[in-house]
């Protein structure tokens, strides 16, 4: 017997008798003998919680972690301090364990808690709806795609080249599937998306154009140019955005973006080596019958008590099924739940004092640094600059316990020698400054590693 | 104030907070001069402001009103609602887990990359299938990966197949998943004793079917006896067999999908290996699958070289990705940890008490007193989960069964699943899982069996039950009809008392 | 199974468990072999046995039967309830703090030895008293070490007194900690402001006075006005004065005891520097001195060595050691995070908004139709707490102070301290501490306004208050008439449903 | 405003118009100017929470903790394993933020938690009262000796010099506090306390003799004889003993002990630098009324429904003031629920399975060591012996990651080359193997450093 089994000796004869069965082999009677495994699986035996716990603790040794060195690695998720009270409240059994709330009545602490996420999501993205949350940043950009189609009925896909790689790859993974064609559109020479090239691609058979606010390598977009021209044909104009970003950018729902979704990590979320996280999912109200994943909405009980419950689930897999507008089912509650107690710890104010910072923070960077920049445009929190050889400089940095950001390279040949580096709150002044000294314009060649 | 429906919105006084910002130590640059003008946010999100303290009250309040799998019996059909080992958090709170970025280099991710490694190896020794991803978020992005990976399996031959057959007492994930790959559904019933209408299947199972998804046990919990000759249909039509691994619970280290004949796996690591579900989600939805799958799997694929770790992107045939990054690693470190925890006897075990308890609750509400009103739906020896109908208290007792569900909530015990699956009239699904002791269990038959007897003398109570929750049965009609999905300061006045008042149409959300 | 009061030893069956051991990879000597015959245990301990899944329900779901202070409003008089951080208990976790062994040589506890030298430092500061101990457990700890103090600084200075002064506000710790301490407790009256009757201590400060303990503010909430010179006739007698900081919250960056003429002092780490109270402990009880009492502080003493730190344990004069190794460390980080996160400026705001609130609240009280019933006793500016006296409800509505504070109970708030002070008729003493919001002050103030009209209408629904908790007024006097303080089996009859209708003469612990 | 106080701008003008006041200056014009600080605090700004997490972060990492060496130093404390259901449970706010129990009613969670504690250290020792816990190991035993003297108005105490050097040196404190004189007996050369010796040491005036069990040695005493001996004159025998050990070893209640204290620190406490642990104290029932500290017992509400209260208050200090038999009042409630928790988690075979495991690698390490033993006898976890050329031994083993012990000099200057080793579940035959390496007898003189 495990320890997370409870039947002993004399339960199990108690439990058999009352089964009327002789043994526990018999209960596997279905099973055709030539399909039985007949072996012992391949695996070692179990081990006590101790041994569990010092050989994941040894594992974890073997990686360089954000407490093991100072990164300034970005591109998507972000070393934000996240603050203790997430944990405690996350540790929590009432949130950390129960199932999706299929009984309200016993599930409100949830349901409330989903319907508070959903208005801290409306709030930062400007748009009136938004769901539970759907996995993660760039599947949420694939729903987005399918959202488009059943509205549209159109075929072709029009992406910037500044939204996320994973982005792209993911919504051209899913619309292989649902039978779309992703065409992509090029950044101009500041590395911000080419408006004009945008509204060239899109054509009466496009169902949406996808947009990153900032993009890929921190621009900041005129995504209100980029709107005009993306809906042009009567596509949607989707914006991906950073929800840490729109502390101080102009929501995408005030500049015409249909959807907004995006990566929830940034929101009181763990590294986790890329997850799990969330994603956020928000729309315009003329969307709200075709949105993916859960919503929460206000209702009153039999006794004019207020609550809140599960609803518009004829949308859903579970009542819809082949008719759905989503296939999703477990989504990522207690990764929102972390997103909505981040957002009311910062706050109204702490939001826009954190934002500046880092906005402060990233200029200060990429000036200190001086090194030829890929996006000399504005940027908020991350910036991309050529290095030269980077090899060597990599090498060096980290040799000292820096990593100075994320080589371009694998998923921008064209910028071979670039380095996307990202700021965070807890990316310091002197940090930056060490970063400089390493990385930095003013390091004399070949400087010793 | 102290109304516990009070949104953290409506707590916000202008001035609190529970964030104070570390000290700006670069330049004050005034933030005109670092954005374009129309770039910048005129007015800031409206976040609550609340102090720290008054921020832990709502949520840990909020929390209180939920049930949880620490409190009790949770026999969610479907589900698996098994213990969460507390080891798991620890170990995936460990900084080099926690706090390790998803692009460092592998060299600096050794650890990260061996865990899923050697996740990977247990997973396909499991399902009997070599070659695994864990990138899908969930089983219905499984699911999708698995249609995904069909399609290109099939283009690469050449093949275009435009259906894929599901039974009819599939989840609703599979239809709605082979909606989303762009195929048609096709239904194939089910024969009398609850497994595959053999007939029906060979039927339907054309060379224009490209998929039969399949969970073996099904979602009426009984192993489908015929799953030797169904796989064989399926791959005589050049379909490929998927297992939906919701079920896998009931077959670890006793037989693998892949001895059966299936192509394509997917394993929901928040059921089957304990991930905790936080309310919906997060999960993982790892596949494994053949040989002739193997090429198409998504980048980047986790190998090994020498005694090193490696991701490999450079795979030409696959799917592409399917998210971002390497998927939910942190539920990746809690399921090792849980199949390290039983190794290969523990998780023998886990299958064999699941379905002892399975069986055993069953015989209990096989009793008089219980079968007249719950029949057992298609009464054979179960698996980890059985489904009863509610159809004989409703004829006889007046109650449905979602008013038998609703007044288990004043007993503290959670209900099974309810209507579902579709076939079976009123359904009650029940899954106890491995980790309840027979106590529970007995425990369990005893309130079903209260709540009957309390209907036969008076139905109303459970009619209009439940009594004891923080609130009673909710408008869910008129939630949809008048969807208020977020908080608006017009709608709901802060701290007003008369505010419970109010028609929920008010704050609609129109706009 | 479900009897939320059964106790983990009645959930026991045999052969559960949720403890695995670590494989024995040493030879198995039998045990006859490695211990003598007569020194082997014969019967195992009877603890229980139980699966983890049950053993974390069975405590998750006690735990949810006690009220806590991220629940509600707290304001227990004198044990200052104030906001717990969460963050405190984070960095109390850090491996290098939590897993680091007491003996390890200072040399590799460097980072230890400087929280501490920067915590005494702190509170040094504070104080206005230069010299800190952080060994005491906790405040009575720390009363017993002034005690001991004093006796060592008199005995060197070859004098013999065995009186040690007390006000009749006192805490109860502090005459028992002077009968511990092997003194004579001799009462100082209270004057009509509250304050000390100067009259009476002039009269009993005599040359066989050791020490006049005194908090202040007094448990009344008051500050004594004339500190000044109550210090003087104290050391005119040539005795010690001690402050009881258990009222510290009051005035942090406002006024120091060291200031008012205080020798020793005591801090209570778990009131003023919030550790959380566990529901009893643990705490901890630092105190801080002047000069001529140093050479006497227990050993060791964390000193700075250059830039580096050590202990000191060549101290001739010391009282010696209070307890093992270096005392509450944990708690010293929680404390030590306080004080780090509030600065100079916060730990002053701490003390003006504590007494803010007091008086806000003092203020809603003394409305009419409350302050007919409670009325203020000592009717003064009070600083961090106030004292309301329950003798009007008691005369006019026949309710008594512990009707009321059962009353609250069912209005999810915790009573005020009861019954102390002494001198205090029916007493009720609150402290809000500034944790709090004006909201939950006004709501307090409603809740009493409104268990006081109830009570006119009613007087039987308070005294036979609370209602609406997991259990009722219980039996506080049978319990201590026959004491049953542990679990037995013959008493207990495992899972047994009519257990709640025995007697608790049963399970008596007569042996 | 800090982020833990509530008090807007407009909260405070409402609230000291409320109090009818100008100011918060005004509130607190009873403190007589002449000893008002007049200045702010000498101490530094307050900080945000990342950045005192950064601070204390720091502080942590210039520590060596057992995570970082494997360490054989006990002595009183112990590198247990402390199961992760623990710091759940420890961390549920129920538990960890409420008072004492004043108001049963609304803590039933936290006095039913007591009251199976006392049980589980009645079981324990063997005695059949117990309290909800003390401070700690060493003030427990100068608690002892404060009931010997209510008990027995004496006014000598004798201890062994197996005592544990902190419970000598508190119970020395103490006993100046209350007027009673200390007085040691010697070991034996087998390092077990001299039965003869005690038996010389006890008078009329002797209020109680202490031995502990096993004591700081770690050599396994025969309790039944030295309590013949210490009681031989009416003093009370007070047992300390390891609460691991006693799953292997006799309880001291079944051998003659009147009291059995000790230090919890093994039950599932951290080592946390020494503190907050707990001490437990267990009784014979005739010393019920005598007890110090909280005792919780069960009773019956007017429904006739179970529960639980604090029970014998008039024992203490603030119902009995100077009549108290102690001043404790804040003792270790959250520690002791680790303590029952633990115990729990072991359950009746698991304990007894840990101490043999202990007393099994114990040996196994004392016999691979071979080196010359200061107490030849049966140990349980912990043994001493003698290191030729110890400093520089110490020095090699550290450099090689681990600390082999805690050098007895400053305790016992008798032993001046004398090496303390403690083992637990923790330390593994590869540990032992390894440790025996660098300081075993086999290990070449002046091996390399
Ligand atoms: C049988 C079955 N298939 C698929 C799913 C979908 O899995 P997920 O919720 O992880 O997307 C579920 C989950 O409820 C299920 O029960
Ligand atoms: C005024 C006063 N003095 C002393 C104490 C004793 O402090 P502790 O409980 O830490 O021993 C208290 C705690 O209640 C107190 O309120």
């Amino acid at each position: 017997m495990s320890r997370y089994t409870g039947a002993t000796q004399e339960d199990l004869r108690e439990m058999l008798g009352a089964i009327g069965v002789e043994s526990l082999e018999e209960l596997f009677k279905d099973i055709p003998e030539s399909v039985r495994l007949g072996r012992e699986l391949d695996l070692p035996p179990g081990r006590s919680e101790q041994e569990v716990y010092e050989h994941l603790a040894a594992l974890a040794a073997r990686n360089r972690s954000a407490e093991d060195e100072i990164t300034f690695v970005g591109a998507g998720m972000y070393d934000h301090y996240v603050p203790s009270l997430i944990d405690t409240l996350l540790g929590r059994s009432e949130f950390l364990t129960p199932y999706t709330p299929y009984q309200p009545e016993i599930s409100q602490g949830g349901l409330q808690v989903m319907f508070e996420f959903q208005t801290a999501i409306s709030e930062l993205t400007g748009l009136p709806v938004a769901n539970a949350s759907v996995y993660e940043g760039p599947s949420a950009v694939a729903a987005a795609g399918y959202l488009a189609k059943l509205e549209t009925r159109r075929t072709r896909l029009v992406a910037s080249r500044g939204l996320h790689p994973h982005s792209r790859a993911a919504l051209a993974t899913h619309a292989a599937g649902y039978g779309m064609e992703v065409v992509e559109v090029p950044l101009d020479e500041d590395g911000a998306t080419d408006v004009e090239a945008l509204a060239a691609a899109v054509d009466d058979d496009t169902a949406a154009a996808f947009v990153q606010q900032p993009n890929f390598l921190g621009t900041v977009e005129d995504v209100g140019a980029l709107a005009e021209a993306g809906k042009r044909t009567g596509a949607l104009l989707v914006a991906a955005a950073d929800p840490i970003a729109l502390s101080v950018l102009k929501p995408p729902g005030e500049l015409g973006a249909d959807l907004c979704v995006g990566e929830g990590q940034p929101l009181g979320n763990r590294l986790d080596f890329g997850g799990p996280s969330f994603g956020f999912f928000a729309a315009d109200q003329r969307f709200i019958r075709k949105m993916p994943g859960r919503i929460a909405g206000e209702t009153r009980d039999v006794d004019g008590k207020r609550g809140f419950v599960l609803t518009l689930q004829t949308r859903e897999q579970h009542i819809r099924r082949e008719k759905a507008t989503h296939n999703i089912c477990t989504a990522q509650a207690l990764n929102a739940l972390a997103g909505v107690v981040y957002l009311s710890w910062l706050g109204k104010r702490g939001l826009v004092e954190l934002g500046e910072l880092m906005l402060r923070r990233t200029h200060y960077a990429r000036e200190t640094l001086g090194l030829e920049a890929i996006n000399p445009g504005p940027v908020v929190r991350e910036f991309a600059v050529r290095v030269p050889d980077l090899p060597d400089v990599m090498q060096r940095s980290r040799a000292a316990g820096i990593n100075p950001g994320y080589p371009l390279a694998r998923d921008y040949p064209e910028f071979s020698d670039g380095l996307l580096i990202a700021v965070t709150e807890r990316r310091t002044k002197e940090h930056i400054d060490r970063l400089a000294s390493l990385v930095g314009a003013q390091v004399p060649e070949g400087a010793p590693a | 104030m102290t109304d516990d429906t009070v949104t953290v919105f409506e707590r916000s006084r202008a001035g609190r907070r529970a964030f104070v910002a570390p000290e700006t130590d670069v330049p004050e640059v005034p933030v005109e001069e670092l954005l374009p003008g129309d770039a910048i946010r005129e007015r800031p999100a409206e976040l609550p402001e609340i102090s720290e303290p008054e921020l832990v009250r709502h949520y840990t309040t909020l929390s209180s009103k939920n049930f949880h799998l620490d409190e009790g019996f949770y026999p969610l059909g479907s589900c698996t609602m098994k213990h969460n080992p507390k080891l798991h958090e620890r170990v995936a709170a460990l900084p080099g887990h926690a706090r390790l970025h998803p692009l460092q280099e592998p060299e600096y991710a050794q650890g990260a990359l061996e865990l899923m490694w050697n996740l990977q190896v247990a997973l396909g020794e499991i399902a009997g299938l070599p070659h695994v991803s864990l990138q899908p978020s969930a089983g219905s992005h499984g699911e999708l990966a698995g249609l995904l990976l069909t399609r290109a399996y099939h283009e690469d031959r050449g093949e275009q197949r435009t259906k894929v057959l599901t039974p009819d007492t599939a989840h609703g994930t599979n239809p709605a998943t082979v909606t989303m790959a762009g195929y048609e559904v096709v239904k194939v019933g089910t024969a009398d004793d609850g497994g595959v209408d053999l007939d029906d299947l060979r039927e339907k199972a054309g060379d224009d079917v490209a998929c039969l998804m399949l969970t073996n046990p099904n979602t009426l919990g009984l192993f489908d006896r015929n799953i030797e000759e169904i796989a064989r249909i399926v791959h005589d039509a050049g379909a490929t067999l998927y297992y939906d691994g919701a079920n896998l619970n009931a077959v670890m280290g006793i037989a693998r999908p892949g001895d059966m004949g299936f192509d394509i796996v997917h394993f929901n690591l928040h059921k089957t290996f304990t991930q905790p579900h936080g309310g919906g989600g997060p999960g993982a939805g790892p596949i494994a699958c053949s040989d002739r799958i193997e090429p198409f799997l998504p980048v980047p694929q986790v190998v090994q070289r020498g005694d090193s770790f490696d991701f490999d992107f450079d795979r030409p045939k696959s799917i592409g990705k399917l998210r971002g990054f390497q998927g939910n690693f942190g539920v990746f470190v809690r399921s090792y940890a849980y199949i390290c925890s039983l190794g290969r006897d523990g998780l023998k075990d886990v299958s064999e008490i699941a379905v002892l308890n399975a069986n055993y609750l069953k015989a209990l509400l096989a009793q008089p007193g219980i079968e007249e009103y719950l029949p057992i739906a298609f009464d054979r020896t179960c698996m980890h989960e059985f489904v009863v109908s509610g159809s004989g208290a409703k004829d006889q007792l007046g109650i449905k069964t979602l008013d038998i569900a609703k007044r288990m909530l004043d007993h503290d015990v959670h209900p099974p699943t309810v209507y579902f699956p579709l076939l079976v009239d009123e359904a009650l699904m029940i899954e106890p899982t491995e980790t309840e002791t027979k106590e529970r269990l007995d425990h369990f038959a005893e309130v079903i069996r209260s709540i009957l007897e309390e209907a036969k003398e008076d139905p109303e109570v459970a009619r209009t039950a439940p009594h004891t929750t923080p609130v009673r049965r909710l408008d869910e009609a008129g939630a949809a009809k008048r969807p208020v999905v977020r908080w608006r300061p017009e709608a709901d006045n802060p701290g007003d008392p008369e505010r419970a008042q109010k028609a929920p149409a008010s704050g609609s959300g129109a706009m």
